[in-house]
């Protein structure tokens, strides 16, 4: 769960990160109201996605008016498909140096990786891409934690600046810290900068939380619906299933997600556009699969779906009813093809036999088929008006 | 020879008297394991089918010599019957539990490690020796006792796989399904060691999927040694990066993690990569040298 | 730092760990008013001493009028030296079961351990003696932290009440918590309480907490003057001196705390009666010589000192100017004689020559000096108007 | 030979330039000790009277090759320098630190075993092998070369012993403190089997005192073989139970730690136990065979 940079901060100013003064605005006038107490504030897009600042997302402001304008431009905007609801209003910072500090899993090492970087402010990969020595990796063991001379070792490597050397190691422990007790998948802060005046504070924050572990976490669990900005993912959230929506105009279902990404890759190579992602996961009843069906005709993108089960422990008898309760209650205006194989296979076809959902013996079959039909559709206008 | 587990294999379920844990159970000795024990706390002196149920793991090793354990134990517990069972001195650990915070995997991977046990998953399907001994949720109908060995980070595409292989006759010597997890206990590196000291594995076909480098390392292992031949598969070649898909290790970030990446290092060192499931199949079918009529 | 019941209890509710209800009482007045709320209570004194009960320290009370007794009873009681000052007046509980749990290091295993016993309201020394079995000993690994497998091992080994299980396995997790987040040297419950209703409550505390990590938590070494029922020991403690009453009449003064425990051997072996341990600390100067023989004048007990300095670090040469300062700033009522070697020991001998204070060559002569004197003077009847 | 520290040892010195730190460097040097390097986190780059300062452990072992360190930084921060040398890979380690809290004690020791580095202390006086190399901050001029192994838990009482050794003539080969703390690194046993070991020395004088049972185990490991004999002392004989003298280790609590077990410990297994300094020194005379001149 990726936080907005505002919760982020909060996350940070909690365990004593110095972050820039500053307040959350829904509307300009807010806006205008948070900036009158700061000077010259930074007014900023609260959305999740990358480069904001070159998207127009960000814009500086000298006085309450400044911040009001700056506002109204920015909330509302769309950057990349999002809009933008929130705006976080800060004190502008006076920056001399610009660090990259943060703190993730390394899956081959099997533990957390501290990253030190003298080169801020610009985005970490392309760091890692041009200049890896410049970035200074030190592993945390789990079981004593990123011990103090750890830090200090990593910041004499990095060569940060030795005036701020104390604030600059009480933040990186601040990160390690927030990691540790809101079981962060990632703890970033970049830039983290030395201020002209010499302090050292947290001039963004990039906190990306673990799914897993939000059951620990009830407070930040319930600002989930905040930080999912497509409202599908909203809801497929809520029915519990892994969603993922890709932009195309075919849908995607299947169990078990090493297979819904073959059948993603399979669409693709037979020349369809899938629409998402969607797991129902292992054992689905009925009910589940007419959950995921009414995800997906949600999206107005889509066309056509493509269901892929392998029965294991999911039996087919059990997905064929679920399809044909959805068939019962409401009308389909897009092609259903299902691949249907494993436990119960037989029985499943057998009461799909004569329903409008096609049967085929295999996924690139299942796709084409889909793909054709929605071919037919298109020209002949059906389904245009969904 | 079969690897990890075979008819020697002394079974114990953790969380034997839940949902899973239980209808798992009866599934597993319908396939012929030996399920020696069972362990919920409190149900301490009850059976479930037969299968004495103790209070806590060293009772259990102590009175029946399990020497493996499957763990049916929901996310939000499932570290500490992991911890227990390394501390209980069980050589083989296999947990099929989903969504144990990544945090206490990472301490679960170096508890584990220094009690000297070996971990498969969590969140994964377990793993069968064909005709031998199956320990987790696999669909007993799938195998097919033979010579290729099958290591896998997903569940259903693995069913996929062997359902494919026995359906043209060919057979498996032992099934891996390692986990989709960010961190396992059990890599690809280690389970192809394992096939290559195997008699009874002759080919090997490796399932992975876009995030980490675990495949990457897999290549570099298979570069450096004279081994088995290897058919490699990568799930999520088209998923975009940055997306996480389902599995939380399955997430391409700054170019880590990424299918072509996967693809070209098992290019380099002479691993095929084959296109799907079938391509697999036919590639094994080459490999072993016959094909087998149907 | 051993804390009172009360402020324990304090400690443990904070992490949940339920006590019985009730409050903290100065005067009879206090204890009737939280006993009106609270039904049949107990009136419990508040000091730091061991069989509390057997003394007459504890009193069961069925109404506020009863609790207003029993506290005028046991406020201002002398409990083995120590005055009543506070009372902890709390709901009876109707126990079904009384066991035992703490943790505490284990020195030979470089760990903490927790220990449970079902033989639990007794001292638990008393079942270590004589049933050394009933007590199951868990090892706590510092890399992982006391898990829960371990509580439930050692719960079911030490035989506890199925029916409590999940409540008793919290109330461990809470002790140990305690521990590691105040840096506790023992947490013990004695009794674990399972009630005849089914619940499982900590029935008393006893938490001594690690001097040493103090500075990790100001709001406990607040209450540091609270936990010391000696108002010398308070005082020396202030001074920053290690010291023990001992409550006999040589006063001892000496470097290094193996030298001081060898220098009350002697003093006993000669004939002497210790009335303290008295760590002056290496490399003290002048000042902290004279500070500590103010504290021990303040002890009336003390009819004569024994001063034993090794010179390492510490100077014979400042040693004696800090007695000669105390000489000049008041009247020295007791005989004192120092034994000093090491550095500078010439120099120091040099500034002694001619004051009243008894060089010795070696221990023994030392304290026989100061004994003689002591005898001497107790005939004369010399000082016995302190 | 000697134990522990000798010609070779090249030592770092951690919180340098600290008040401690400068004075007893001084010290060391003037005994003879070859202090290599100091680190002092942002003092990298000057030197004390000489010796190179570095900003961090790692660099000052690169650079100097040191294979020792001690370390003099005050308690409340003592744990991660000790944690740092072994993490840098030093093999003996020597903090002088008191204060330590013991939670973190606990955890360093774990960490220095797990890295496998030696510790001495914390809160120890150091130790010395005569005329050859001084780590710590006992006093220089107490020393004489010789035979006889001292080992200790109390930094005073160790100047007396060695005091009194050296006044009779009776030299000694390395005179370990090994701290009065209730976790330390480095036990009595540690260091018996270490003089053992050692042709240096002929006999061994061990001062414990009240609390703990590393006397115990002390007497018990020299139960077990046929080694050098061995004098003891013990101090606070006369302590009375549950109260802490002075060393955060010396306390008897429930009869564990009393003095007569321990004395007992050491009778039973035919070590004497002296009464006083001077009756040590006049025990360790009788067994060296030769009472020196004066």
């Amino acid at each position: 769960m990726k936080l907005q940079e505002y919760m982020g901060k909060e996350l940070l100013r909690a365990v004593g990160v110095p972050v820039p003064p500053g307040g959350v605005a829904t509307t300009p006038e807010e806006a205008a109201e948070i900036a009158r107490t700061l000077g010259s504030v930074a007014v900023k897009a609260q959305v999740l996605v990358g480069g904001r600042g070159k998207a127009g997302g960000i814009k500086l402001a000298n006085s309450p008016e400044e911040a009001e304008v700056a506002a109204r431009q920015i909330l509302g905007m769309d950057l990349k498909g999002l809009t933008v609801e929130k705006v976080l209003v800060e004190q502008q910072v006076s920056i001399a140096q610009e660090y990259y500090a943060g703190i993730t899993l390394d899956r081959a090492n099997h533990s957390y990786i501290l990253m030190l970087s003298s080169m801020g402010g610009i985005d970490i990969e392309d760091v890692a891409a041009s200049n890896p020595d410049a970035i200074i990796r030190t592993w945390i063991d789990p079981a004593y934690g990123l011990l103090p001379f750890q830090i200090r070792d990593a910041m004499f490597a990095a060569g940060f600046e030795r005036s701020a050397f104390k604030d600059l190691q009480n933040i990186i422990a601040g990160l390690y810290q927030v990691l540790v007790e809101e079981d962060g998948f990632l703890v970033e802060v970049n830039p983290l900068a030395v201020t002209t005046d010499g302090r050292a504070i947290a001039a963004d924050a990039k906190v990306d939380l673990d799914d897993s572990a939000l059951f620990r976490h009830p407070e930040l669990a319930a600002l989930q619906s905040e930080t999912i900005g497509d409202p599908l993912e909203q809801i497929a959230s809520e029915k519990g299933f892994a969603y993922v929506r890709l932009g195309g105009d075919v849908g995607i279902i299947g169990n078990g997600a090493g297979l819904v990404m073959m059948t993603l890759d399979v669409v693709k190579q037979v020349g369809g556009n899938p629409a998402n992602f969607l797991d129902i996961g292992g054992g689905a009843r009925a009910e589940v699969v007419r959950n995921a069906i009414d995800v997906l005709l949600q999206d107005e993108n889509v066309k056509g779906i493509v269901i892929n089960i392998f029965g294991g422990i999911t039996r087919g008898d059990e997905v064929a009813k679920g399809l044909l309760q959805v068939a019962s209650e409401r009308d389909i205006p897009v092609p259903i093809a299902i691949r249907l194989a494993g436990t119960r296979e037989a029985e499943a076809l057998e009461l799909l036999e004569g329903s409008s959902f096609i049967p085929a013996a295999d996924l690139v079959t299942a796709t084409r088929s889909v793909l054709e039909q929605m071919q037919e559709r298109s020209t002949a206008g059906v389904g245009g008006q969904r | 020879m079969a690897i990890l587990v075979d008819e020697d294999t002394r079974l114990l379920v953790q969380g034997i008297t839940g949902r899973e844990g239980s209808f798992h159970t009866a599934q597993m000795r319908a396939y012929g394991t030996n399920v020696v024990a069972g362990v919920t706390p409190c149900k301490g002196g009850t059976d479930v089918d037969g299968v004495p149920v103790f209070d806590t793991v060293a009772e259990a090793v102590a009175q029946t010599n399990a020497n493996a354990t499957v763990i049916f134990v929901p996310g939000s517990f499932g570290a500490d019957p992991i911890m227990n069972a390394a501390d209980a001195g069980l050589p083989l650990i296999v947990s099929i539990t989903e969504h144990i915070p990544v945090q206490d995997e990472v301490k679960v991977y170096r508890f584990v490690e220094d009690r000297g046990s070996r971990l498969i998953g969590p969140n994964c399907p377990g793993l069968v020796s064909s005709g031998r001994c199956k320990v987790g949720i696999m669909p007993n109908q799938l195998f097919l006792e033979g010579h290729v060995g099958v290591v896998s980070r997903s569940g259903t595409l693995t069913y996929e796989m062997v359902n494919e292989l026995t359906r043209r006759g060919i057979g498996q010597s032992t099934t891996v399904g390692i986990g989709g997890d960010p961190v396992i206990g059990t890599s690809f590196t280690d389970i192809l060691r394992l096939f290559d000291d195997d008699d009874d594995t002759q080919a090997v076909v490796l399932i992975g999927e876009i995030g980490g480098t675990d495949e990457e390392e897999a290549a570099e292992y298979i570069g450096s040694r004279i081994g088995k031949p290897v058919v490699a598969f990568i799930s999520g070649r088209t998923a975009p990066p940055g997306k996480r898909m389902g599995h939380a290790g399955a997430i391409i970030t700054g170019g880590v993690g990424g299918p072509q990446h996967k693809v070209d290092a098992f290019t380099a060192v002479g691993v095929p990569v084959a296109d799907s499931i079938a391509d697999i199949a036919e590639r094994i079918e080459v490999l072993l040298g016959a094909v087998p009529t149907r």
